[in-house]
């Protein structure tokens, strides 16, 4: 295929690559078919960077590491739910500031942490599965949060079909006031969903510091936070969608730089901008024609509710 | 137990005493954390908040407040309205780069032509520049539904290449000895925009940057279309009843913020920065969002907002500098700023009341 | 006797309830008692406080003082699942329906425990047959008829069995066949046991279905009556606390066709929406046509077509004869037709924006209120305070955000806007939506005074005593086509109910005897 | 007055654990070798163009007495303050603009270091592939790759260098993606010039199978494999001479050009992993380059077009490195424009 490029291989990196926008995509999903809108994504994953990196050279293990990821990344989504569900806050504003203070708060973090290799975290043992021809590469030996990403879409996906708390999750994001109506309890909800949706991007930061990369270094997560807002929209809250989406922009990305590394003769310029193009193209495709894409958009997102009782 | 209570329409008073309360309300927490790192929390905030404008050197900070503050206000005039109108434009920052681009390939192009319709030409260009990166999410929103959000996020990492692309290539100064970046703006008088009165700060950016606010500020008040704007987002359906082409706004909208924001990466890239570099763009974009929150979407709001957002840049420098403070400090710092300010925002909607004791 | 009338046996009784809002008292000291098995209304004009009563007894709302006694023990539903686990559902009068979840779905939110979700759909198809209400399970909600929604809303009630089943303004959506088969429902109910507490500005529906009435006026009970032995208009008065004129109808001559309608076919612009099927029709100068259907059927395509909102082709609406089918809804006040759609806020009227502002969003064009795109703030004020002067429409001020006024109030708001523009064409649909009989009354009578002026009007309606009342010539939408303009002389109502699309799909079952 | 006082202006966060991070060990150097008699001050996170201006004004007007600026894009702002506060000393490090004579410009030559690794690149390969992870498309990172591949070459004629562009000079994540595209494109030993540790934690995936190089900083937790060596910016020494020279008052303007020599360019440890010969090979390279024995840069070299640079023992002239826009002969793949 593309001059040189192994399939496997590059199937195998898409899946490492789109792990961290993959996660806090999933967790942002659940956050927003509650209805809330948290843009502070990017803060919450590097604060899960953060954490999760002192917590696992601190501990030396790398499963606690993941744990303290998410812990940090819902630790400073609490502060957006106190702002938005307590203080009835911008919705908007306070995801930015959320960003702002992460970037801030998690370089304090690590001010000691710079320059030190964070304990190993090894592939998931397959034995003799990983050897099977192209789908050992694909499908077998890679890290737990690999496997974990993927089975977060899954549960998600079923969490919010057939689950009655996802019913409610819904609803609440549907239409908070019909949901009060029949007595939920719409802030407690979306506080939860808020907490969720911090420790997954948590979990995406931790990743990146812990497996990706793996050191800790200020604003580590480049961006990445952004891309997995963006993946949710262009998903169109469907859960599998936001798989895809993952996986064609991380795939996009890797590709453009295999390709340069396969020597292909596309201007290398074009190459580094094509994953965001292709995105936007896809979208283009995906969203032309139906106009149904925005029918899914919980209705009440971005909007707070008060309850006069 | 305390309660919320919504009030019929927001309080006038409170809308007023909010930000004050919040800067204090920032000022004891940011101590703690001063103190916390080992600083002395007085001096941190006076130096952050006192010194730009009343210190040694406030003659010339004050003057820099206005660099500063000048294309975050541009850019957050042009955002609010869109904003308004639930029109979410996130990639302002693409339109800024977009605005600087062209605005200064028109200008070099001219190079060394001395002639004084340069310079209008290219803040044409610049707004030119900014409209058309704009007018692509709003394309592709009207015609095909694309929603505007990613698309226009997605521009801003395109645009950051395309900047890198001008800078190292088509661009880059031929008298550069092949390093990257463009010919330096303060060389050639045609094209520069250098301040206007000396020591004020103020560049052709800050003025357009008030007659924006000025601007935004009748339109939203006495024209039709700022109506129709507030029409638009708080009830779209009743927009479309009085007659208000949603495409329309989108166009216009899109096109506002883009047009401004080009003009602002354009002043921004003749005046204080002076040529195009591969790191010339420095989050503005992204910073106006806040500024335009934090003005609540009001063009007066706006411009306080941008001077308070450059007041924590510079004071921020300054503790860091002078205290130590590390950088993350200040943002950690500003983050607070911003969260006081839209907690606080409650008072103006609500009201905290006992609760009455209830009766079972 | 029956239980009912002795007292004896009440299901629940409310003792000297009181709730306030800030700056009103929505209950006070309210006092009555509901029997076992009984239908028992709750009349009052609007804002009266009846629906934050019942909020109360279902849980959603806390009063301040006062007690409420359930079955012979003190009762203090702390949040609507505690009611519903004592036996109480509630059908909302602003639906509590999620558009995008299917029926099924929409049930289970409404239930403690729902069993799984392929029980629960086989339940629903069993107690909808029942009840004669047929319902599909699997179908998005969105995508329903009002009357079918509302048939989600009682069969989510009728699945808990309840003790006490609270519904307030329950047919103010269906038509007519509708509506028995929902009081055969409800009759059926109460013979299995069931009390209800039923809440109708309909005053004839009361009567024929409900056994005793408590009257509320500004949170306050200002009476009780058995419904089956006073008169509408007594009860009316009862309510308003003074005596009631009917509209007055002026014998006009029928001029030239304003507006003409010819083979409009358009799909529909709203999410879930009816397309529009070859409608045809001609209003003249003086004529009011009133257009019957049951919600869901058309009403709001059309009248978004009619007034610009959705563009058609040139020639398929005229007013005057001139073609104005693809200009919108500025170009098309500039030629004489203005609109007033069902939903006052947020359609009608910006929510949040004040009364100035809202004269500003239709009156600008016809008014005058703008020069070369600048606002004549001064200019625009005189005219909202005109509008309230002459519609007597109660509120502090034209500085006062839309959504602070009653339903009622805005309604005469919203039509004075349209009406004191001196249009020629006038397409107003649900004018007198939940609002109560005096202002109902102040409506309908305005809207005959601009057609006596000359005006060419249509009536979109869902209420058939209004229709004919004003109407002179009458239709019916039914699934996006329109019946033919009848005059209105000699139709009864069965005929109409026929024309309307009859019982939409509903069965009429369980003749209760 | 009593205390000097030197100040810097850094481009990212101190944490970067890069290029950031090494500025200011030589800063803290700065702060050790003088003790009382001087006083730092820094500035992070400082983006080029009118905030790079400003900061500097505050520095001058704060009292700085030398001030140094530490990335290629304050190049203009440093030349313009400089010349409204002509009793401060501006040192501004990569440029080439000295418009006044209190502004003097330093550099280390990298290149140096590049040909060592060079070396052990094609020494090592055992595909012939080798990589180099590029920031951006100037004349720094294009004399690196230059540098690198002309050794690699004359140790194994047979090599092929893939270069890869990230267009960022911070990203981990994609850093750690380029890496994986060469090694998945069989290339065995890589190089960045990219500032995080992720091209040596993916080698470090590929069981021992890929090496690579610390960059700007040692990086020593990869050794003593995937990190074989290093190139360490280290400012320190001439951080230390210039303060010291403006306290004893023989400080002139300059522009100064050190690499390994001058100890600005260190060689981080050859480890264990290379084989004796080879690193006997690499170390004694770096001795001559230190001895100014060896230029790296010594014809005869043509072009990527094949036209000729440098004739038969002619050494590339200054000038021409610092605008380097070309591939030397052999390269394959274009510079992006
Ligand atoms: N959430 C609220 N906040 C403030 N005031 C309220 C609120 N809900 C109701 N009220 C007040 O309580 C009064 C009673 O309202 P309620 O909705 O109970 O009237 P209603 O009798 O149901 O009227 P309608 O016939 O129009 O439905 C209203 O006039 C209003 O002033
Ligand atoms: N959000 C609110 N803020 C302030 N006042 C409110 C609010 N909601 C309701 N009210 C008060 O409620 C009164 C009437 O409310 P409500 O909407 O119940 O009217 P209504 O006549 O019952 O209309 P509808 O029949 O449409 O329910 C208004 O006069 C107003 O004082
Ligand atoms: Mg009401
Ligand atoms: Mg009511």
């Amino acid at each position: 295929m593309f001059g040189g490029i192994d399939p496997a291989l590059l199937i195998a990196s898409l899946m490492v690559a789109s792990v961290p926008i993959l996660l806090a995509a999933t967790g942002e999903l659940v956050v927003e078919k509650a209805g809330v809108l948290n843009l502070g994504v990017e803060g919450m994953m590097i604060m899960g960077a953060v954490c999760g990196f002192i917590t696992a050279v601190v501990t030396g293990s790398p499963a606690l590491g993941f744990l303290g990821g998410a812990a940090g990344g819902a630790g400073l989504s609490l502060l957006f739910a106190l702002l938005t569900q307590v203080m009835q806050a911008n919705q908007v504003a306070s995801g930015l500031a959320l960003t702002l203070f992460g970037l801030g708060l998690s370089s304090l973090l690590g001010q000691g942490y710079v320059g030190i290799k964070p304990p190993h975290t090894g592939a998931v043992p397959f034995g003799p599965l990983a050897d099977i021809p192209f789908f050992g590469r694909v499908i077998f030996g890679h890290d737990p949060l690999v496997y974990l990403s993927v089975l977060a879409v899954a549960a998600v996906w079923i969490f919010l079909r057939n689950a009655r708390g996802g019913l409610i999750l819904r609803a609440v994001g549907e239409s908070h006031e019909a949901a009060h109506a029949l007595g939920y309890k719409v802030r407690r909800i979306r506080v939860l969903a808020i907490l969720f949706g911090g420790a997954m991007a948590g979990l995406g930061g931790a990743y990146i510091s812990l497996v990706r990369v793996p050191q800790w270094t200020d604003g580590i997560t480049a961006g990445a936070g952004w891309i997995a807002l963006a993946i949710v929209v262009f998903a169109s809250w469907r859960p599998w969608r936001v798989l895809l989406g993952a996986w064609l922009f991380g795939g996009i990305t890797v590709l453009q730089l295999n390709l340069q590394a396969a020597g292909s003769g596309i201007p290398v310029e074009y190459l580094s901008m094509s994953p965001y193009l292709i995105t936007i193209l896809v979208l283009v495709i995906m969203s032309s024609g139906r106009g149904r894409a925005a029918l899914n958009a919980p209705a009440s997102l971005g909007q707070n509710f008060h309850a006069a009782r | 137990m305390l309660k919320l209570e919504k009030r019929p329409s927001p309080s006038v008073f409170w809308g007023r005493a909010t930000p004050v309360l919040a800067v204090a309300l920032t000022m004891m927490a940011g101590s703690l954390m001063f103190a916390a790192l080992g600083k002395n929390p007085f001096e941190a905030i006076r130096t952050i908040f006192w010194d730009p404008l009343f210190g040694e050197f406030a003659w010339y900070l004050r003057g820099q407040l206005l660099v500063k503050a000048g294309p975050l206000i541009l850019i957050a005039v042009g955002l609010s309205l869109g904003f308004r109108a639930g029109i979410w434009n996130i990639g302002a920052e693409g339109q800024y780069i977009m605005g600087a681009i062209c605005g200064a390939a028109v200008g070099l192009a001219a190079y060394p032509t001395e002639s004084w319709l340069i310079f209008p030409v290219m803040v044409l260009a610049g707004a030119f520049g900014g409209w058309v990166w704009a007018m692509i999410p709003a394309i592709l929103k009207t015609r095909f539904n694309t929603n505007e959000i990613l698309v226009s996020l997605m521009l801003v990492y395109v645009a950051e290449t395309v900047l890198a692309m001008a800078s190292t290539g088509f661009l880059r100064n031929p008298d550069g000895a092949g390093f990257p970046g463009s010919r330096n703006f303060s060389s050639y008088p045609a094209a520069a925009n250098p301040e206007l009165i000396a020591g004020t700060g103020l560049h052709w950016g800050g003025v357009a940057a008030l007659g924006a606010v000025v601007a935004a500020y009748v339109l939203l008040q006495r024209h039709i279309l700022g109506f129709q704007i507030k029409l638009a987002g708080q009830a779209p359906r009743a927009a479309r009843f009085a007659g208000v082409s949603p495409k329309r706004l989108v166009v216009m909208c899109l096109g506002i913020a883009g047009a401004l924001a080009g003009l602002a990466g354009m002043f921004e890239v003749t005046g204080p920065a002076g040529q195009i570099s591969i790191d010339f763009n420095s989050n503005y974009g992204f910073t106006a969002i806040i500024v335009a929150f934090l003005g609540r979407l009001n063009p007066v709001g706006i411009l306080f907002a941008g001077l308070l957002m450059a007041l924590t840049y510079i004071g921020g420098e300054m503790a860091s500098t002078n205290l130590g403070l590390p950088s993350a400090a200040i943002q950690a710092f500003q983050g607070m700023l911003l969260f006081f300010l839209l907690a606080c925002d409650l008072l103006t909607n609500f009201r905290i009341v006992p609760a009455r004791k209830e009766v079972r | 006797m029956t239980a009912a009338e002795t007292g004896a046996g009440d299901l629940l009784r409310i003792e000297g309830v009181t709730k306030a809002y800030p700056g009103v008292v929505a209950n006070s000291d309210v006092s009555f008692a509901i029997a076992e098995g009984e239908v028992h209304a709750l009349l009052g004009e609007n804002g009266a406080g009846k629906s934050t009563l019942v909020k109360m007894i279902y849980g959603l709302v806390k009063p301040d003082a006062g007690r409420m006694i359930w079955r012979g023990a003190p009762f203090a539903p702390s949040q609507p699942s505690a009611a519903r686990a004592s036996g109480i559902a509630m059908v909302f009068q602003h639906f509590s329906l999620f558009e995008a979840l299917n029926v099924a779905e929409n049930v289970a939110l409404g239930m403690e425990t729902p069993p799984p979700m392929r029980e629960l759909a086989a339940r629903i198809r069993a107690v909808s047959e029942e009840y004669g209400l047929p319902l599909d399970p699997s179908r998005m909600v969105g995508d329903l008829s009002a009357g079918e929604r509302q048939r989600v809303e009682i069969i989510r009630c009728l699945l808990q069995s309840p003790k006490l089943l609270i519904m307030d303004e329950p047919t103010s959506v269906l038509t007519p066949q509708e509506v028995e088969i929902l009081f055969q429902t409800l009759r059926q109910l109460r013979s299995e046991g069931t009390s209800i507490l039923y809440i109708s500005h309909k005053l004839e529906e009361i009567r024929t279905l409900c056994d005793r009435a408590t009257v509320l006026r500004r949170g306050k009970v200002v009476g009780a009556c058995i419904p089956r032995d006073s008169t509408a208009r007594e009860m009316a008065e009862m309510m308003v606390g003074a005596t009631l004129t009917p509209p007055e109808r002026r014998a006009t001559e029928k001029g030239e066709v304003a507006l003409g309608v010819s083979d409009l076919s358009v799909a529909s612009p709203i999410p879930f929406g009816t397309s529009l099927k070859a409608i045809s029709f001609t209003v003249a100068r003086g004529e009011v046509l009133g257009i019957a259907g049951v919600a869901g059927n058309g009403q709001d395509e059309l009248l978004l077509a009619l007034n610009g909102e959705l563009r058609v082709a040139p020639d398929r609406v005229r007013i005057h004869g001139k073609p104005v089918g693809d200009l919108g809804p500025t170009d098309r006040r500039r030629a004489g037709l203005v609109s007033a759609p069902e939903e006052r806020l947020g359609h009608a009227a910006a929510p949040n924006m004040t009364l100035t502002e809202n004269a500003l969003l239709s009156g600008a064009v016809r008014q005058g209120l703008t020069a070369r795109g600048f606002i004549d703030w001064r200019g625009t004020e005189a005219f909202a305070e005109k509008i309230i002067e002459s519609f007597d429409v109660r509120t502090p001020g034209t500085h006062v955000a839309a959504r602070a006024l009653s339903g009622g109030n805005l309604q005469k708001f919203v039509v004075g806007r349209e009406l004191l523009q001196s249009p020629e064409v006038i397409v107003i649909n649900q004018p007198t939506w939940g609002v109560d009989a005096a202002a109902a009354a102040a409506i309908r009578q305005a809207i005959l005074d601009c057609a006596a002026g000359g005006a060419a009007v249509v009536v979109i309606s869902q209420d058939l005593d209004e229709l004919l009342e004003i109407a002179d010539s009458f239709a019916a939408l039914n699934e996006g086509r329109l019946t033919k303009p009848r005059p209105v002389q000699g139709l009864t109502i069965d005929e109409i109910g026929l024309m309307m699309g009859g019982a939409h799909g509903m069965e009429v079952a369980h003749h209760a005897g | 007055q009593d205390k000097t006082k030197a100040c810097f202006v850094y481009v990212g966060p101190i944490g970067d654990g890069g290029w950031t991070y090494q500025h200011h060990q030589g800063a803290l150097a700065v702060q050790e070798a003088y003790g009382d008699k001087v006083e730092i001050a820094w500035q992070e996170n400082v983006p080029e163009g009118a905030d790079a201006e400003r900061v500097l004004t505050q520095m001058a007007l704060g009292g700085c007495d030398i001030i140094f600026t530490t990335s290629f894009g304050y190049m203009d702002p440093t030349n313009a303050v400089a010349k409204k506060f002509p009793n401060v000393k501006f040192e501004h490090a990569t440029g080439f603009k000295r418009e006044s004579p209190n502004v003097s410009t330093y550099n280390a030559r990298f290149y140096e270091g590049r040909a060592v690794q060079g070396v052990i690149a094609g020494r090592m390969t055992k595909t012939n592939k080798i990589g180099y992870i590029g920031s951006f498309p100037i004349p720094e990172v294009i004399m690196g790759i230059n540098s690198y591949y002309l050794h690699a070459k004359k140790v194994n004629p047979d090599v092929e260098l893939t270069v890869v562009w990230a267009f960022t000079w911070f990203d981990p994540a994609k850093e750690a993606d380029a890496a994986k595209a060469m090694i998945e494109q069989g290339v065995d030993v890589i190089a960045s010039h990219t500032d995080s540790t992720a091209p040596l934690a993916e080698a470090a995936k590929a069981g021992g199978k890929v090496i690579g190089f610390g960059q700007a900083s040692d990086m020593t937790e990869y050794k003593p494999s995937p990190r074989v060596s290093s190139i360490i910016d280290n400012w320190a020494p001439y951080y230390v001479k210039r303060v010291g020279a403006l306290m004893d008052g023989t400080y002139e303007q300059q522009d100064a050009w050190e690499g390994i020599a001058g100890g600005e360019v260190q060689i981080g440890e050859i480890t264990d992993a290379i084989p004796a010969d080879v690193k006997a090979e690499a170390e004694k390279l770096r001795d001559d380059i230190a001895a100014g024995t060896y230029h790296p840069f010594t014809g005869p070299i043509n072009k990527q077009d094949g036209s000729a640079w440098l004739a038969e023992g002619q050494t590339a002239p200054d000038g021409d490195l610092l605008g380097m826009g070309f591939y030397v002969e052999g390269i394959k793949g274009d510079i992006p424009k």
